[in-house]
């Protein structure tokens, strides 16, 4: 608990002493209190007992905040979450370095700010108690909203106001849902109390058509943060405005709490909205693969284009957790973790090549591989694992997400609900072929292809900060150890992926009663049609 | 005696009081038609100290009401206020009357849009 | 009684208030009056009759339906009047039939510490202002006022939405005490209460315990814990120890011991809300010295130096208009 | 189809685990080779490493081919393996680990011995690049050899399915190796992409798999196979062939997915004869052979897979008659023979493939080699137009009789090693029961005709006749020289330039290669000599015969018993005899139209082709074959152009519609709403005073009307 608490908290303290001290020391002493971070939960994941089942630790009620509201500080992760937050606070330290030489002005508060945001990531991925998360989970929007408006580009005004009040709109759809079961918590029991666990064992004793609603609430709380498909438009535009470190932060932490959500709230919590809605998700996943690899292949800004690619895998993450059957949601926790690596290491890459020349247009910068080998070398090694190459870390997910899918039909026997099946597989496997068309398509244009370099002087005279043309070794340290994380996941998934499999299993656990409940109904449920209808085509 | 009604109003049912009390919404709202008509800048404080009263004949009704001095110490916490809400507004208006040579409050719309 | 009744009045005292601020001319403004007063005369009525009044109670009652009159009317020529020094006058009759108001509610020290600031500090600091601020004759051409003193700005909707305020909230609150009616006077609350405040003054409760009983050398707590215990009949009992007696005995000290007003009213302040007193000395000290701040000549060498580049004299006071347009 | 007989079962055999060694050696050198690039290492250290680590997996293999006693099932550690049940269904089990039966060791010993030579010959060819991109080169064949090791070694299907993608991987690495030109990253992008749509095949079909068997490791698989087909889902078993076969298609540039092979000649030569030649493309023949049980599981899926591979043979084999450039006509080779290879599959006869897939290994890397090493010494040139007579130059010989080995072995002349691998394919086609894969086996003689000629089309071009030629501008610098200048005349600066040019001869290592290679050739076959001659099983049947393919082996006793039913005959002769006269036939006729208009009288091809193209009703036979059947141009049409209008569209439409109208659009009903109350709040402070009156007079009369509601 102790260490938890330390890991949420050191940054805060990190960030008053950055406010108060010298300006010179900020990114250090920034620096610091985010490895204070990462330290203290890598000590606690390295003695955290519950490795290899589905429970949480500390499995303790926290102490009380508003005890009447039956709010308390509780935190404890399980393994995703344990994971997710070690994944935050491994980008966090990587981010603030990578941000050393392009943040040159009002580096306080930037510094500041971004330990704020690591802080509040990962008190939301850390807290048990419903009102802690949601706190956490609405923090991240304000220092995130200030350093995309701050020090974004040229339209980061209006790309941090839509970003801001297109989440906040969302979640308060979520925050309704969870005020909704703690209350029928309370006309249950008599008193509010909002920890997870208790408002999972509440929630799904409500009627079907109540968690219909609720799951709906959740989902469009959830699905602006993830962000799925009609929902997106805020992510294009806050990447493409944010500034580098920020783009990696929201790519690789802030949406996966989206899918966090779906993973911790959504899916145990209403089980029978979880259901009835699967296909509709799904449907909305796989367009959301299809439309934004279409978007992506015509974009000529490069982060851009890596936004709209977060909007394609993530859908693919969506599509495996809602194959609601272990293979799925295992590859969909994979996946979270291997796009937080990927993406975020693709991000940090455009953005050194922007630090340098000022645009991020693949028309007027390209061949860059003849420049910049070594930036070269590393962007082809994340591309790769963002297409999802066997052998590095995309692969897996990817490939268990898919699979996931196309079983999940035929998992209506094994006790698990699942609607979708190898069509749904096919579709969004075009994902794949089209991933490796636009991620080609950016490396044959800035990698690779005769050096084509903007004839801006203006934008060389006065750097702010002079850069080697190459990578310098601070950068190479900031990629570094995620090429290595990548590389190693995809070799040796295996211990995390027998640590994610029982929280995968925890996730679905109510879902087989839900079959039941499916199947002891008459026919012409959604489910019993279904299977009657792949019966038939078997037997064709 | 004592009649306090389950929604928490207390009602002045001793007529002194009731008056008291009428009188205290009357200076409240001929304080707030002062202010919101007059618009001289001064006047217009002049009217929120009218107001003022209002709100202070009501506490010390109340306390008269309920046998409690706590509304006649409150009273003289507003005379505090007051006055220095007196010295403050009355300085502000000498420094927008420097700058537009006017009391006039129209004179000060700059926080309209356009 | 019918709340619309109610409404009816106040909608009366509306109009006659509307009309007054209107200033559409001589001719209207005694109708208007009339009407005005009229209608508050009517709400008074209607306040009066809901409540059953004792014969004992009529003499103040009359004395304070006297005092709200002139407190209203001369409210009324505060927002009415055209001259603001009048208007300044004004306030200071509605603050000293506020004050006799007071001392019918009985607060007499709050009544003169009222008369004391409001009519002696601040009403005279608006005076100053109003001096220091004010257009010589000869710039407000031929009326007796400026423009802005003399026209009332939309005086309807200010007059409806202050009235509608006072329906809603004396029509909901009058029409309900009807079927209540009854005074809700607490005596005894208000004996205890004051018992209660003597038992916090021990030096005063002392002097009171002498006053009854010389031989009084000091005032104990009673067995029960308690410093008083209060009688049916408004009396105390305190435990005493006398000159020459070992162990403490009873005394009883007459309702007429009880403390006056001032007393207890400082009581309260400096034992209930300590911190708030210092508070509002702290208020006080800020605002005079945000008043220094503020009121304080706007003007430096490179203001003088700007001036003089403008052909303009040295700034005498701080109204320039060249500065002013500077500003904007 | 008979039914299978029973596939041998594998034995667990941890103590086998050096032979992984042939896997992670690669691994190791390219971890090496990338220190090289990272170091930038002026030297041939890359080279050095690449070869004897390569050469170290061959001779672990060879080691592995005599230790062999029947299929083994290796497991090395696990990979990507968990489980949520007790079931076998709920379970889903990729470990890392090798399958090896005669098979495995019959494509791992071809792969590595060719990844060798291949290598020595690169240490020479690549030795411009050294310290650019010489350690990169050699870090992509070192990936190529892991990935190719790893789909061949493999246990399981995802194994498979790493190697697959890794070999891609590693083409499109090499494929844009030159990156500096567009061509050559189009093309390696080009590649990629294809391969994937194959690939997703490929991986539906390993779903596929997985319901129904419940698990991918081979042994299972074919244990499940050998039980009679249990499965655990009733779903229709008969797409995962057709699933299968579209991986096929896209790693081996059949019909559907052919177009990236000739573009990928834009890669380095060594790479075109190591990946584009001999080795990875054979994946997919390999993936047939590997799960050739499961291609019965349709009626038609070899039937489809016949087809293909016979219209690709046909088609491929016109277009390379009307290349110019050596490699595309090597290329389109390449996919013609492939088409045999997968007509040999189709029609049963995994032998044939197998064995095809051998020879070709050897002759088509001999044949891109000697064309990499003109292309070497003539600065880029390719242009078969303009060379000639190389025999004649000293310090050429070797190159120009071993591409006349290689030619003849192409061109299936009498009695080499390819004529009687491609015997074995067309004659299972021609004795075929069914008329239409006796028609595909026409069409397959009909193609060998066709390859005669255009093989021999190069080789009296550019090795036979008077001596004459015009140096390229260097290739590696001038992207549009070789390749886009068919048809054209040879520019007046390139001919100037004649004089002072002089053409580099090869060295050792490309020379002595070559003549391995050729040796090659010759050795195998030696196999079928044993069969042709001796009539016992070949060695190469004996090595399919143990493996999952070996239904169609077409083992001796097999061929006897059907024999003694009925024997089949081609053109009223015994079917082998007939087919030897037939194939020979073919063979030789096309060498002698090749011989006629390109050594004897060079401008009768010219005059024919103007013949062609005057008549208005046969023109459209020469521009089609040029242009390549306008195959990518349709697939722009069809495909791209659609998807790249329907992508901007979609652009457009997700900024204006989606985020404009509609997101922007509910962001401005507040703002509207906002506007309606705007005139109270201009500025002058009643109005807001006003406001907050006339607010607070709305709200009080509200409450009170409840308060009185809840009274009355």
């Amino acid at each position: 608990m102790l260490l938890i608490w330390t890991s949420i908290l050191f940054p805060i303290v990190a960030a008053f002493a950055v406010a108060i001290g010298p300006t010179k020391s900020a990114k250090w002493i920034a620096f610091a209190g985010t490895l204070v971070s990462l330290g203290a939960l890598t000590i606690f994941a390295w003695n955290f007992p519950a490795w290899h089942n589905a429970e949480h630790f500390p499995n303790t009620t926290g102490p009380s905040w508003i005890p009447h509201a039956g709010i308390t500080f509780s935190v404890g992760f399980d393994t995703v979450s344990l994971l997710l937050a070690l994944l935050s606070a491994f980008l966090m330290p990587l981010c603030i370095v990578g941000s050393f030489s392009a943040i040159t002005e009002r580096t306080k508060e930037y510094y500041g700010w971004f330990l704020v945001l690591g802080s509040s990531i990962i008190l939301a991925f850390a807290a048990r108690d419903a009102i802690l998360f949601y706190i956490g989970y609405e923090f991240t929007l304000v220092p995130m909203t200030l350093i995309i408006a701050i020090y974004g580009g040229t339209e980061r005004r209006v790309a941090a106001i839509k970003m801001f009040l297109y989440t906040f709109l969302g979640s308060m759809f979520m925050l309704a849902a969870l005020l909704y079961i703690g209350w029928e918590h309370r006309l249950a029991v008599g008193a509010w109390d909002f920890d997870i666990d208790t408002l999972t064992k509440t929630a799904i004793r409500l009627p079907s058509s109540t968690q219909y609603w609720v799951f709906a609430a959740f989902m469009v709380g959830f699905a602006v943060k993830v962000p799925l498909f009609p929902l997106h438009t805020w992510l294009p535009l806050a990447h493409d405005q944010a500034p580098t470190a920020g783009s990696v932060i929201l790519a690789s932490a802030m949406l996966k709490l989206g899918t966090y959500g779906n993973y911790r709230f959504a899916l145990p919590m209403a089980p029978a909205g979880g259901v009835d809605l699967m296909s509709f998700v799904a449907v909305l996943a796989i367009i959301a693969i299809i439309y934004a690899s279409l978007i992506c292949w015509v974009q000529t800004d490069a982060k851009k284009l890596i936004a709209y690619s977060s909007v394609a895998h993530l859908g693919l993450c969506m599509l495996g957790l809602f194959a609601l059957n272990p293979v799925g949601a295992e590859g969909a926790v994979f996946y979270m973790v291997n796009h937080g690596l990927s993406t975020g290491a693709l991000f940090l890459c455009i953005g050194m090549f922007y630090e340098r020349y000022h645009t991020k247009d693949t028309d007027v910068v390209g061949g860059l591989a003849k420049r910049m080998p070594i930036w070269a070398s590393f962007m082809v090694l994340f591309t790769l694992a963002s297409i999802g190459l066997p052998g590095l870390n995309g692969f897996i997910g990817e490939f268990l997400c898919l699979g996931g899918t196309f079983i999940s039909e035929h998992d209506v026997q094994t006790g698990y609900p699942g609607v979708l099946g190898p069509w749904y597989a096919v579709v969004a496997g075009l994902g794949l072929i089209f991933a490796a068309m636009y991620l080609l398509i950016l490396l044959g244009k800035i990698v690779w292809g005769p050096l084509r370099e903007p004839h801006d002087d203006a934008a060389h005279a006065t750097p702010a900060v002079r850069l080697p043309q190459d990578l310098c070794f601070r950068e190479i340290a900031i990629l570094t150890p995620l090429a290595v994380a990548c590389i190693w996941l995809g070799f040796q998934p295996k211990p995390m992926l027998d640590a994610i499999a029982p929280c995968a299993e925890k996730m679905l656990a109510n879902y087989p009663k839900e079959v039941e409940r499916y199947m002891s109904q008459s026919a012409g449920t959604p489910l019993a049609s279904l299977s009657g209808k792949t019966n038939e085509s078997r037997d064709e | 005696m004592n009649q306090e009604l389950s929604s928490g109003f207390t009602i002045a049912a001793n007529a002194p009081i009731a008056v008291a009390l009428a009188i205290s919404a009357l200076l409240f709202v001929i304080g707030l038609v002062g202010f919101l008509c007059r618009r001289n800048m001064i006047i217009m404080f002049l009217c929120t100290e009218l107001m003022f009263q209002g709100a202070a004949l009501a506490m010390i009704a109340f306390a008269r009401l309920r046998m409690d001095v706590s509304g006649q110490v409150f009273v003289i916490f507003i005379l505090t206020v007051a006055a220095a809400e007196a010295a403050l507004a009355l300085a502000l208006v000498v420094l927008l009357y420097r700058k537009r040579e006017t009391l006039s409050a129209d004179a000060w719309s700059d926080l309209g849009e356009s | 009684m019918v709340p619309t009744i109610f409404y009816a009045a106040c909608a009366i005292a509306a109009a006659g208030l509307a009309l007054l601020l209107m200033q559409s001319g001589s001719k209207f403004r005694t109708g208007a009056t009339i009407l005005g007063l009229a209608g508050i005369a009517w709400i008074l009525v209607i306040v009066v009759q809901t409540i059953p009044t004792p014969a004992s109670e009529m003499g103040p009652l009359g004395l304070m339906i006297l005092c709200a009159f002139v407190s209203v009317a001369s409210a009324v020529r505060v927002i009415t009047h055209h001259r603001p020094v009048f208007c300044a006058l004004y306030f200071v009759l509605v603050v000293v039939s506020g004050a006799a108001i007071y001392v019918l509610l009985s607060a007499e020290f709050v009544a003169f510490s009222l008369v004391i600031v409001y009519a002696g500090a601040i009403l005279i600091t608006y005076l100053f202002v109003l001096m220091l601020a004010q257009q010589s004759p000869a710039d407000i051409g031929s009326a007796d006022a400026v423009d802005y003193d003399r026209i009332a700005r939309e005086p309807a909707g200010a007059v409806i939405a202050g009235f509608v305020l006072i329906a809603v909230l004396g029509g909901s609150v009058f029409s309900v005490s009807e079927q209540k009616a009854e005074s809700i006077l607490d005596q005894n609350r208000a004996i205890r209460q004051g018992w209660s405040d003597l038992s916090m003054m021990p030096k005063l409760l002392l002097e009171q315990a002498r006053r009854t009983d010389s031989t009084v050398t000091a005032v104990v707590a009673r067995t029960d814990g308690q410093m008083i215990a209060v009688q049916t009949d408004h009396s105390a009992i305190i435990s005493v120890e006398r000159a020459g007696q070992m162990t403490p005995t009873d005394l009883t000290l007459a309702p007429s011991l009880l403390p006056d007003n001032t007393s207890r009213v400082g009581m309260a302040l400096v034992k209930r809300f300590p911190v708030s007193l210092e508070l509002a000395g702290i208020i006080l000290l800020m605002a005079m010295l945000g008043a220094v701040v503020l009121a304080r000549k706007q003007t430096d060498i490179a203001d003088d130096d700007r001036r003089a580049l403008a052909g303009l004299g040295k700034v005498i006071d701080g109204s320039q208009s060249s500065q002013g347009k500077a500003n904007r | 189809m008979t039914q299978l007989t029973s596939i041998p079962q594998a034995i667990i055999a941890p103590e086998l685990s050096w032979i992984g060694l042939a896997m992670l050696l690669p691994l190791l050198a390219a971890v090496a080779c990338a220190l090289c690039c990272a170091l930038r290492v002026k030297g041939k250290a890359a080279a050095i490493i690449t070869i004897l680590a390569l050469g170290a997996s061959f001779g672990i293999i060879v080691k592995a081919y005599f230790a062999y006693t029947g299929p083994v099932q290796v497991p090395i550690f696990q990979w990507l393996t968990f489980q949520w049940g007790t079931s076998q269904f709920q379970s889903f089990t990729a470990n890392c680990g090798m399958y090896i039966d005669t098979l495995t060791l019959y494509w791992m010993l071809f792969v590595t011995g060719l990844g060798t030579l291949i290598s020595i010959y690169a240490s020479e060819y690549m030795e411009g690049d050294c310290g650019a991109g010489f350690s990169r080169f050699f870090f992509g064949i070192c990936i190529f050899l892991f990935s190719m090791s790893t789909l061949v070694l493999g246990d399981n299907l995802i194994m498979l399915y790493l190697g697959w993608e890794g070999v891609g991987l590693a083409s499109y690495l090499l494929i844009g190796y030159d990156y500096a030109r567009p061509a050559a990253v189009a093309a390696g992008k080009k590649a990629f992409i294809m391969n994937r749509i194959g690939d997703l095949g490929l991986a539906l079909g390993i779903f596929m798999l997985w319901a129904n068997y419940g698990t991918l490791q081979y042994s299972e698989l074919f244990a499940a196979m050998n039980n009679g087909g249990q499965t655990l889902v009733d779903w229709d078993l008969s797409v995962i062939p057709f699933l299968l076969m579209l991986g096929a298609f896209g790693k081996s540039a059949q019909i559907p997915l052919f177009t990236w092979l000739p573009d990928a000649m834009e890669g380095p030569t060594p790479v075109s004869a190591l990946i584009h030649a001999a080795t990875m493309v054979t994946a997919g023949v390999f993936l047939i052979a590997r799960m050739y049980p499961f291609f019965e599981l349709h009626p038609q899926a070899l039937a489809t897979v016949a087809w293909v591979g016979g219209l690709t043979a046909l088609l491929a084999a016109t277009i390379g008659m009307a290349q110019y450039d050596i490699k595309r006509v090597f290329a389109y080779s390449t996919i013609s023979q492939l088409g045999y290879m997968f007509l040999g599959l189709g029609v049963g006869t995994t032998f044939g493939a197998c064995y095809h897939t051998l020879t070709h290994a050897f002759f088509k890397a001999l044949l891109f080699l000697t064309a990499g090493a003109v292309m070497h010494g003539f600065a880029g040139q390719l242009d078969l137009r303009k060379l000639s007579g190389l025999r004649q130059l000293p310090g050429w010989r070797i190159v120009s009789w071993t591409m006349f080995v290689g030619c003849l072995w192409l061109s299936a002349f009498p009695y080499t090693a390819a004529f009687f691998s491609k015997d074995a394919i067309l004659l299972q086609a021609l004795t075929s029961v069914r008329a239409d894969f006796r028609f595909l086996g026409w069409l397959g003689l009909f193609t060998a005709a066709l390859t005669a000629y255009y093989t021999f089309r190069v080789w009296f071009r550019v090795c036979a006749g008077p001596l004459h030629f015009e140096p390229g501008a260097e290739v590696h610098h001038e992207p549009n020289d070789a390749h886009d200048t068919h048809g054209k005349p040879a520019s007046a600066s390139v001919a100037k330039s004649t004089h002072a040019f002089h053409p580099h001869a090869p060295r050792w290592a490309i020379n002595g290669v070559l003549l391995i290679l050729a040796l090659g050739a010759l050795v195998v076959g030696v196999p079928a000599y044993n069969n042709t001659f001796a009539h016992k099983d070949n060695w190469v049947q004996q090595m399919i015969a143990g493996s999952s393919a070996m239904e169609g082996a077409g083992l001796a006793e097999d061929h006897g018993s059907q024999a003694s039913e009925e024997h089949p005959t081609v053109l009223g002769m015994d079917a082998h005899t007939g087919l030897t006269v037939v194939g020979c036939t073919a063979s030789i006729g096309g060498i002698l139209v090749a011989w006629y208009l390109h050594l004897r009288s060079r401008k009768s091809a010219d005059q024919l082709r103007a013949a062609l193209l005057r008549r208005w009703w046969i023109r459209w036979v020469p521009i089609c074959m040029e242009n390549k059947w306008y195959v990518d141009e349709i697939y722009h049409a069809c495909f791209r152009l659609p998807m790249w209008l329907g992508s901007q569209i979609l652009a457009f439409g997700d900024r204006h519609f989606l985020d404009g109208v509609m997101v922007d659009g509910l962001a401005k009903i507040p703002i509207a709403v906002g506007k309606l109350f705007k005139p109270l709040y201009g500025g002058a402070l009643q109005g807001y005073a006003a406001t907050m009156a006339g607010g607070i007079a709305l709200v009080v009369a509200w409450l009170s009307w409840i308060w009185l509601r809840g009274f009355n």
